[in-house]
């Protein structure tokens, strides 16, 4: 039997703007905090929308949840009008709300998680850090400059190894997370290798670049793809990736966390 | 059953054979095979399902990307991806049998005789109530135009599919033509038991930094809100030409775009675009037409119709 | 020119025997007789303005309500409400005159000797641009359908009205068609300099409470973001199918809706409802354009369009 | 030569619920208002509205100016999602608005103004009683019920007479502003109904009423008509009513006052 999903107005705990055009927003939705996994997401549309326009609901990862007051967080970019309607809400105030969906990470029981975030990319990988404590494992995040890291603290709060980077070095290593990545696979011998695992989120370029440092390395990886969604829930069949076999998988449905060798990286 | 001292009112209907316990439907390709909604929504509730439409061979679809919002709207390019008829029966079938859920059919081919097996396939099965015919596909044997913008094709395909089983035969519309009641009147004549309409209107979109069609498949059906102002009128022109049963469908997101069709002439409403939206919008839209009865005093759906 | 350090683009253009300084133009009954917008918007700026359609005798339009907002649309019954061609001439086309803006003409008749008349009539007058002949008006010799939605009485317009003038000749095009492809081969072999489209969907809506149609006329026009797609759409289809240019038009809002228009094919565009919502619409559209087009080294319109 | 319509982005100085359901919202617009007569309105949309549902401005009617501050005041009720929006605004935030448009009331200089105003229909008569400040004139203001008079403060201040109704009689006198007009016109003779006009606005039935007691007694009368409106500005003629004389007359240019006689009240 599968886990119900949830489907209700939530009631805005705060939403604050935590970086020019960045959003951190909690919601008091308890069924959807107690049952998330990380890399899951929810189909979120402002409840201030007067109409029909923006017309969808927005996917978002789940970004933390506490269980507790039942809480759940989204940290989001504002790009069009779906995400500017969201940003414009106050506390208080309720958004529509579809969750958790989709398949989320799957962390083997003995394997070390290599966390590669770049930019927005570390939302749904606080979540997954935070079910880390106590592991062996470690998160790379990093964004183009210092003024654009998203998050730093939570991750440290974590308890994993974080491992920074920006393009410009302004702060932590120069270069890309994927850069990091390499140096740090490439330090692993074989047996290592063997133990270790990748979970990205990120652009496109940057998940291509982890597959196939991963690939080359024998190394198992997963990323979170982004596709528009129309339904998130597995009605539309509008969510589709071409697969490595050559037909199609559903982002919403059974991914939007890919083992990436089943995706066609052309 | 009385609801505020006031009576409950009927909301039953017939369409042909078929009797639907409220006109309250999901559109085909917005709802999967019903089991996709099981934690979402009691589908036991609403009038019936019309399921993602049926080839007989498997589909899998168009490239992506193959949705795009646009104002008020939704534009697809599915491609008619679905498990073709086979699977369907023995992998999908069988979960709406068993939750007994009223389940219409929605099949789609790419000739007349594929739209006949696939009637006479599903003929008498247990847990399909009825067929609905999707015209909007291409004839390729005909250079590819869609049954339903001919008269004469839209008829065929409507006779060989009722020759074929002894369902219920709902024949879906495109609106994309000059005249629907043309089209309207010739599957009524072909034997149709109910039209519903309509499908999407044919739109695109233009990635304007990519300089190419947002779509996949280039061109895709533009659906919800913003196509309900012409669903309402083929809907009332429609219920005003022919004698059978008309399902409205078209934009429908609240009670009152429901009512809107009802009174338009339609016997039942189908739920699409809205159901992406909020898988509850159905029971929503169901309950809102109920206490909309309620108050205004309509006791039967038939007294909702407006008649000139 | 230059902007920026870039070279300001050449966005000049050819309907024909006319020339425009730009690709902006307002779209028919939704800009008055420019006069209205006097004190908002200098119309030299645009590329042209085409007037409210003009008919051989002066109507009423029809009673109200004659508008409607819909989802992201205008529904407009306005029943061509014009003061006819006579005070059209004495009264309206003066100040066009004086200020000097460019002018076509929208015509509108019920038969095609009216079409004709009208032509003749504005033939050389000074001021008049070109005409544009609207062919979404019902034929009543031949029991009211549309002129635009047959391809033969569609070049009969068209013929009349190329005899009757040495204007150029814009027809402009219905959508409530199912192909609008042979009604533009049909006009395009008649004569026409450019085709424009789309003119409104035929659609309604339903007052609820007052169980009866919101528009006094029943049906009305559907206009505005809401239809952009399809509009699109048909001018893609259209652009790949003739020969002269083509002005698209429908639910034009932003510069990025008039980008996708001219990257699909279109020569010009139409700014219609956006107007009747903000006036200063199109000319934001016009100078959105040109930084789009300086930003991403566009250096003429033509470089924009799509070819497959 | 026409006065010049302004079209622009105003920033709302205030926005504040009076009553349930009922807003005063006041704008920095100073060309709005320096060249404001009572009776004209502006096409007002919220400017936090991303997407294109609802369309359409909404026409509201001038309810006050400050032409020192450059500020205008208008008076509106929640009816559907336009003025939905436009309440969520706040202090600070921008309306798109055009204005001021229209054909005005027009108050002859030897008149004495009765002004009867239903409901909402206060909204245009506040900004005309503060222009009759020293002259002989009356206000007739009701509503449901005391709870539901609205401005009746302001209207005080205008200096002119006030005459306040409820239909419960729970404050000033019992009935129908137009019941109290019908009093108020009874007890004039010939010659003082020759001096006196009626400027009214409110909902169509009182406009009617309002028509019927003046012409009876031959009294001036304009009333100020709503309908749709598209542009509010001349271009769309979808704002026509039916003229006494079988033609039509367009809301947003021949009115939205009109003298009463003019119109078909069929
Ligand atoms: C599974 C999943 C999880 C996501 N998690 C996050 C997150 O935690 N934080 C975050 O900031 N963003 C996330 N995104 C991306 C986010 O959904 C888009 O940025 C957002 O939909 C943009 O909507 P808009 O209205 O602001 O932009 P618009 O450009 O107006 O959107 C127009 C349409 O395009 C779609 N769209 C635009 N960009 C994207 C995109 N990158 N991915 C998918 N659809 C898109 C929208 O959903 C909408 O249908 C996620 C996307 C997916 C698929
Ligand atoms: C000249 C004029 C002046 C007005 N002044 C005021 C005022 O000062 N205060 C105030 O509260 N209201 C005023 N109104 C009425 C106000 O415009 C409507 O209440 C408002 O448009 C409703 O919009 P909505 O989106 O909230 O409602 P919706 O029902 O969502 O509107 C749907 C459509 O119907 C139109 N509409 C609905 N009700 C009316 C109406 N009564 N009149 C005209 N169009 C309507 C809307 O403009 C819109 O196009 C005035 C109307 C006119 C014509
Ligand atoms: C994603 C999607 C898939 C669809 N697939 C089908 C289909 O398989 N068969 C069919 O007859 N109609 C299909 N339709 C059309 C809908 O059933 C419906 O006719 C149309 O969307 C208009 O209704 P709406 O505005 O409520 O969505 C599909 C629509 C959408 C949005
Ligand atoms: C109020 C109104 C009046 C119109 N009157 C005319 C007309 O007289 N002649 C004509 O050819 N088109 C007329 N149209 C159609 C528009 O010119 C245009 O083709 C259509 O509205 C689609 O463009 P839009 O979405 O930008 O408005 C009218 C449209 C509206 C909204
Ligand atoms: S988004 Fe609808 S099926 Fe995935
Ligand atoms: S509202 Fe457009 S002309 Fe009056």
């Amino acid at each position: 039997m599968e886990k119900k999903r949830i489907n209700k107005d939530a009631k805005i705990v705060c939403n604050v703007e935590i970086r020019p055009g960045i959003f951190l927003m909690e919601v008091l939705a308890p069924e959807i905090a107690a049952s998330s996994f990380p890399g899951q997401f929810c189909m979120i549309r402002a409840g201030s929308i007067q109409g029909f326009d923006p017309l969808l609901r927005r996917p978002l990862s789940v970004h933390q949840v506490n269980e507790k007051k039942g809480h759940v967080k989204f940290l989001y970019r504002v790009v069009g009008r779906g995400t500017k309607a969201l940003a414009m809400q106050a506390q208080g105030e309720l958004v529509e709300i579809l969750g958790p969906l989709g398949r989320g990470f799957e962390v083997g029981k003995g394997e070390i998680p290599i966390l590669v975030g770049g930019g927005l990319g570390v939302a749904p990988l606080l979540f997954l850090a935070g079910q880390l404590k106590g592991r062996r494992a470690v998160a790379i995040v990093g964004a183009v400059t210092k003024s654009q890291l998203l998050r730093l603290e939570p991750f440290r709060k974590t308890g994993i190894e974080i491992l920074v980077s920006t393009e410009d070095g302004s702060f932590g290593n120069r270069g890309l997370v994927t850069e990091v990545l390499d140096r740090l696979l490439s330090r692993l011998d074989k047996e290592a290798r063997n133990d270790v695992a990748v979970f990205s989120c990120g652009p496109y370029p940057m998940l291509r670049a982890t597959h196939h440092l991963c690939q080359s390395r024998d190394i198992r990886c997963e990323v979170s793809m982004e596709t528009a969604m129309a339904c998130g829930s597995g009605l539309c069949l509008g969510c589709a990736v071409k697969a490595k076999d050559g037909g199609y998988l559903h982002v919403c449905r059974e991914g939007p966390c890919f083992r990436a060798e089943k995706l066609s990286w052309e | 059953m009385t609801k505020g001292g006031k009576k409950e009112p009927d909301i039953r209907l017939r369409l042909g054979q078929l009797s639907l316990e409220n006109p309250v439907l999901l559109a085909s390709g917005t709802c999967g095979y019903g089991n996709e909604l099981f934690d979402l929504v009691d589908l036991r509730n609403l009038g019936a399902i019309v399921v993602k439409g049926i080839s007989v061979e498997p589909r899998t679809g168009n490239p992506p990307p193959r949705i795009h919002e646009t104002p008020c709207g939704l534009l697809n390019a599915i491609g008619l991806e679905n498990v073709g008829i086979e699977r369907f029966k023995t992998e999908r079938l069988p979960w709406l049998q068993r939750h007994k859920i009223k389940t219409i059919v929605n099949i789609l081919g790419n000739s007349v005789s594929e739209y006949e097996k696939m009637a006479a396939c599903l003929d008498g099965l247990e847990g399909v109530h009825a067929l609905e015919v999707n015209i909007s596909c291409p004839n390729v044997k005909e250079g590819g135009a869609a049954f339903g913008i001919d008269p004469k094709t839209a008829a065929e395909v409507t006779t060989a599919v009722k020759r074929a089983c002894s369902l219920p035969v709902i024949v879906k519309l495109s609106p994309n033509v000059t005249d629907i009641c043309e089209i309207a009147t010739a599957v009524e004549g072909a034997g149709a038991d109910a039209v519903s309409l309509i499908n999407t209107l044919i739109g695109m979109a233009i990635d304007i930094r990519g300089r190419r069609p947002v779509l996949g498949n280039v061109f895709g059906g533009l659906s919800g809100p913003a196509i309900r102002p012409v669903a309402v009128r083929m809907v009332w022109q429609v219920a005003r030409t022919v004698s059978i049963p008309v399902i409205g469908i078209g934009g429908i997101s609240t009670y009152r775009d429901a009512v809107e069709f009802l009174m338009a002439g339609a016997s039942a409403i189908q739920v699409g675009t809205a159901t992406l939206v909020d898988p509850g919008a159905p029971e929503k839209i169901l309950h809102g037409l109920i206490d909309f009865m309620v108050r205004n005093n309509y006791s039967s759906l038939d007294e909702l119709i407006i008649r000139d």
